[in-house]
């Protein structure tokens, strides 16, 4: 199956949407301008965008504690996602999860998790679910390389392979986990590796290509739909910036990350193939970019313009029942 | 009814109720639990609803919790209340944190249920509740049903429920038997029941020590002419204060029994509550029962050195008179 | 000494020391820790003894259990006491039962060190401490150091001592500084420290809530001319009841102050050592602060909101005057 | 490397003490003379009997639920596991631990474990400490079909292969998880397609023969001891008990239970081999079987004559200092 031309100029949207979010984020972050932890996918666009383009709005993902990139390729509104990261009131969830823990259940979109190894059991609950109630969705999880080392990829992928439920697993591999190598925290050279060991199907596909993503994506969700069983998909990517924003990488080998934007970005790599293939023009990709500034802007004042959270609403939403807490 | 039909009876009704409810866990499914607390459910509701799981708590915890948050109401068994610590991140930090990180949108209609207890020679890793570490999540609620009355009406409760509720049950309580028929009505969480009413002596307890508690109780009134009023909290999260505290408030005295160590447990949060609802009734300070701060022995008689039992009560009882 | 210094000057003493000791955990090694807590070591000590880990906590706190066992002393760091859960069978059925398990055969000289506390917007899943959890499980030693020169003292009693004992920091002191140098000896577990002498009310505090109260006990000073007993646990696990019924029956009054939520926790159990020696000294009920029984948000407005600060504690000890 | 004729002879009598030991359990667990749960291993005496023969003494184990066999093979009492099954003061463990729980330090047992996935980071960490200290042993560990699913286990793997430690997981293949078949557990034929995702060795063998057991622990001992790091060595076996004593295996197929001795008894496989090659008589093997059934009734005795441990006995050990339990 080809990629339509509108799908390739929308993947290289989504891909700069995430992308000058992060910048934007970035720079309030380095302004003292959002508090906690704020992990960045820069450099990683083409992974989530390239998956999310196979999925239907009804599937399901777990995102991880570096996840704007995965819940803006399902659908998230920019404006709502700042809100959040500024602990405002208009955020996802109001304020009271941060960047770590952005969700938006109407998009199907489970939750960034802080906890390495978490998402990945909760993805094939909802499978699970799905077939139970006799829905068409299926669910996809996302993780990286630090994250393989936890016993929950392991206990998930084996309860997903032993139920043959429709899960994918993509292993997004950026090459680090905070502030170690890949080589610290797995002993093989790549997950695919892994997938014979539950006896599922899996491939690795180039991080940077979002349309290498794509292809990889659709057998794979291909494959869950048809009944097969779960998927092991790797993608080989770069992270650009820090682990968490501050960090300035001082482990990593002398010139590796300047040499990041030059070898491997997504972004280059798609709007060099749009021109080329004359989807795109110059103007046009200009336009998106006009866009996407306006959309970031946008959205950074309806963060600063919406209201704080009221300081009492922490005891809100412990329980379903009563909207307060619960005991003492 | 047995506890352990009452178990049964109440999925049973709850898997007939509600489609989106299943069943899973270690060997529920074909071979019907190793308490027969589910024999006959996978013929009759079949292997998708009433369901086998590997032995890895923490994947089909974590499916639990996210089948949940996705339409089902899964109801999932864990064998032994020892094993809670290996999918223990999927309670605390999951189940019990994603409808307030999600700022609301969430539900998380899960319910657990597993068997706590000591009293069997199980050894020190199966003889464990964790009803303390589980009751102080916000986002959890804890019940500990001691009769198999409570076991149907608090576990339908749960099941209807759309918060993540854990059901304790009591590996000694298994084969007790009450009047109590199919049908139990859900019980609402955080009301305890008095068991025993009395004047001079305020006995709190929880699961099967709210037996001991009962006997305690009537060694006391024959031997010492003392009148003890017996509470089984039955709830643990939430806690029904308003009940201790009256009858604190009209007894003077209390005594809190628990099998398990009483360091930083329900027995200290059960003795705040009477201090800062009964503070100027008390004629003494509150009595915690326990055994001593070790594991749970394997030896018979180490085991019964370690756990409380009717004379442990009547000596703290008397101990306060 | 700066409290983040203290950790490496301990780590770095009891490694220069002890051919048995040795340091592992996420980045540790080579990135000398997220917080410079171990920087320099792993080129001092090298990489089998400043050992990086996978980021797999059950598996490596495991491997340190498991060393422990065979004749090395492990100090194990869990970046984030939140990730406690994903590892804590390894803690409560392993490292704390294998001695009582084995019949005194077995030494498990486990040292655990962990980043806990919260108001650093972390949000709810970077946000915890769980000593309580940990405090409650026989053969476990819990401490919860709230000065550069106690993280020495604790760190180093810690990994010299043959039990498995948890050191619970916290992320918000760890730019503090006092005037402790390298060489301060290791403190024996179990021994409260007053910080402030006081003659109308104690207030109970650990970690970085003994710096809220005697924040508060100043303006209890300025301001109502009452006098505040400061006393900081530093140890939870053994508990010194002494030193806490001793401040209890000079002062009659009692506030205890946490930042994780208080059912079954600390303050219960401290309440319970106040009510056991000092019943009959008591001029009001003990009051414990603590936040609301909610996870901790992100949002600074609300996680002020919920944590206790020093008005909280001056409003507590208003009331009981 | 072939196997000398004494050690043949030596692992037929390992073998035959683990099983007519546990025939003395059974029967008294029948009788009511046992307390708490007991799991047999009887039809599996192969696997830990050829393991251990490849060890030192140095070596250390780490066991499972169903130890005996670990913990007899490894060089244990008889008389001790016995009292400890009885609870007597003379256990191994005073009692405190029985059946799940025996442990012997001076043999290098370093504990039967009642959890799941537990004991195999544990064997990782002696075989960390035996590296960090100098010391030449190795670690092998047990484990079965239903706890593989657990996340230990893999972290372990992951662990071990990251750092290329001396570890040998023996994936001890019964059939069953308590009362649910492998394929409820795993969804690949052989835990060897676990191997690759590490990137260790991994062997399969005949768990009914010693000998070939013997083989491929020889082969994965040599090279954990040649620092080639872990070694997975898969045991395929079969169960012929019940979960714990008082299961009546009603969920296994009709006959299934009653063809195992006929089918797969490594006493006999052994006992037959050892008189085709001449190693021993008919006479010989009887005298093994007087020696072994007066050591049972031995063991058997000592226990009964054992004292009581004292009740307040359970105050100590709970730590190493106090010698009694610390807070209240
Ligand atoms: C259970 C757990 N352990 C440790 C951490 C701390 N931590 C946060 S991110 C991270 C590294 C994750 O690496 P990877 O999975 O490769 O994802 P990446 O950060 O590269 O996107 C670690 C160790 C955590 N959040 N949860
Ligand atoms: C963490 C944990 N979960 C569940 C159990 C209950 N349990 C005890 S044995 C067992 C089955 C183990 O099967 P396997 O690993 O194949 O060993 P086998 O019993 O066949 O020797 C289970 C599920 C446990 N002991 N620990
Ligand atoms: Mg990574
Ligand atoms: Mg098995």
């Amino acid at each position: 199956m080809g990629i339509q031309p509108e799908l390739r100029l929308q993947m290289y949207e989504t891909m700069l949407r995430i992308r000058r979010f992060e910048e934007e984020t970035a720079a309030l972050f380095a302004a003292g301008d959002l508090p906690g932890f704020v992990h960045l996918s820069i450099g990683q666009e083409a992974v989530p965008t390239g998956i999310c383009a196979a999925l239907d709005p009804a599937d399901t993902i777990t995102a991880t504690h570096r996840g704007h990139g995965h819940i803006l390729a399902k659908g998230a509104d920019m404006g709502r996602m700042m809100a959040e990261l500024m602990g405002k009131r208009t955020g996802y969830c109001a304020g009271k999860g941060g960047s770590m823990h952005i969700s938006s259940l109407d998009l199907g979109v489970l939750g960034a998790n802080g906890i390495l190894g978490a998402g990945q059991p909760i993805a094939v609950g909802a499978a699970l679910s799905a077939r139970l109630l006799g829905e068409e969705r299926i669910s996809v999880t996302f993780f990286g390389e630090g994250a393989s080392a936890q016993g929950g990829v392991h206990e998930a992928m084996n309860l997903a392979a032993v139920w043959k439920l429709p899960v994918v697993f993509v292993a997004e591999i950026n090459g680090w986990a905070e502030l170690s190598p890949y080589s610290d925290h797995v002993s093989v050279p790549s997950l695919v590796d892994r997938a014979a060991g539950y006896g599922i199907d899996a491939a690795s596909v180039d991080g940077t290509d979002v349309e290498a993503v794509l292809d990889g994506a659709r057998e794979a969700v291909e494959r869950c739909r048809s009944g097969e069983g779960p998927v092991l998909l790797e993608a080989r990517t770069q992270r650009w910036h820090g682990h968490f924003e501050g960090d300035r990488q001082l482990y990593r080998p002398e010139g590796e990350v300047a040499a990041l934007p030059e070898l491997y970005d997504p972004l280059v790599l798609q709007s060099d193939r749009l021109l080329e293939l004359g989807i795109a023009s110059e103007a046009e990709l200009d336009a998106i970019e006009r866009r996407v500034a306006e959309e970031v802007a946008e959205a950074v004042l309806f963060g600063r313009n919406s209201p704080e959270s009221a300081p009492e609403d922490a005891l809100l939403h412990v329980y379903s029942t009563d909207g307060r807490g619960g005991a003492a | 009814m047995k506890y352990y039909a009452a178990i049964r009876e109440a999925l049973r009704c709850e898997l007939e109720r509600d489609p989106r409810v299943f069943f899973m866990g270690e060997d529920v499914g074909k071979p019907g639990g190793i308490y027969a607390q589910s024999r006959g459910l996978q013929e009759e509701f079949g292997v998708e609803r009433v369901r086998d799981t590997p032995a890895g708590e923490l994947g089909f915890m974590g499916a639990a919790v996210g089948a949940a948050l996705t339409g089902a109401r899964p109801v999932v068994e864990i064998s032994f209340a020892d094993f809670i610590p290996v999918c223990l991140d999927q309670l605390v930090n999951q189940a019990a944190k994603i409808r307030y990180m999600s700022g609301g949108q969430a539900r998380v209609p899960l319910t657990v249920v597993t068997f706590g207890g000591a009293g069997r020679n199980a050894g020190p890793q199966h003889s464990g509740s964790y009803e303390a570490l589980l009751g102080s999540i916000p986002g959890l609620r804890v019940v500990m049903p001691s009769t198999p009355y409570d076991v149907q009406g608090f576990l339908k409760a749960a099941i209807r429920d759309d918060d993540p509720t854990i059901v304790i049950l009591n590996k000694a309580l298994l084969g007790l038997a009450d009047d109590s028929e199919a049908g139990v009505e859900p019980i609402p969480f955080g009301e305890a029941a008095v068991r025993r009413e009395g004047e001079d002596v305020t006995i709190v307890a929880w699961s099967a020590m709210v037996h001991t508690a009962l006997e305690a109780a009537d060694r006391l009134a024959a031997e010492d002419g003392v009148s003890a009023e017996v509470i089984d909290l039955r709830s643990i999260q939430p806690l029904d204060g308003e009940t201790i505290g009256a009858s604190a408030r009209k007894t003077g005295r209390v005594v809190t029994v628990q099998e398990t160590v009483s360091f930083a447990g329900i027995g200290a949060e059960v003795a705040a509550e009477v201090s800062r609802r009964a503070f100027g009734w008390l004629d003494a300070p509150v009595q915690i029962v326990g055994p001593p701060f070790t594991p749970v022995p394997f030896s018979k008689l180490m085991e019964e050195f370690v756990l409380p039992d009717a004379g442990s009560i009547v000596r703290a009882v008397r101990e306060i008179l």
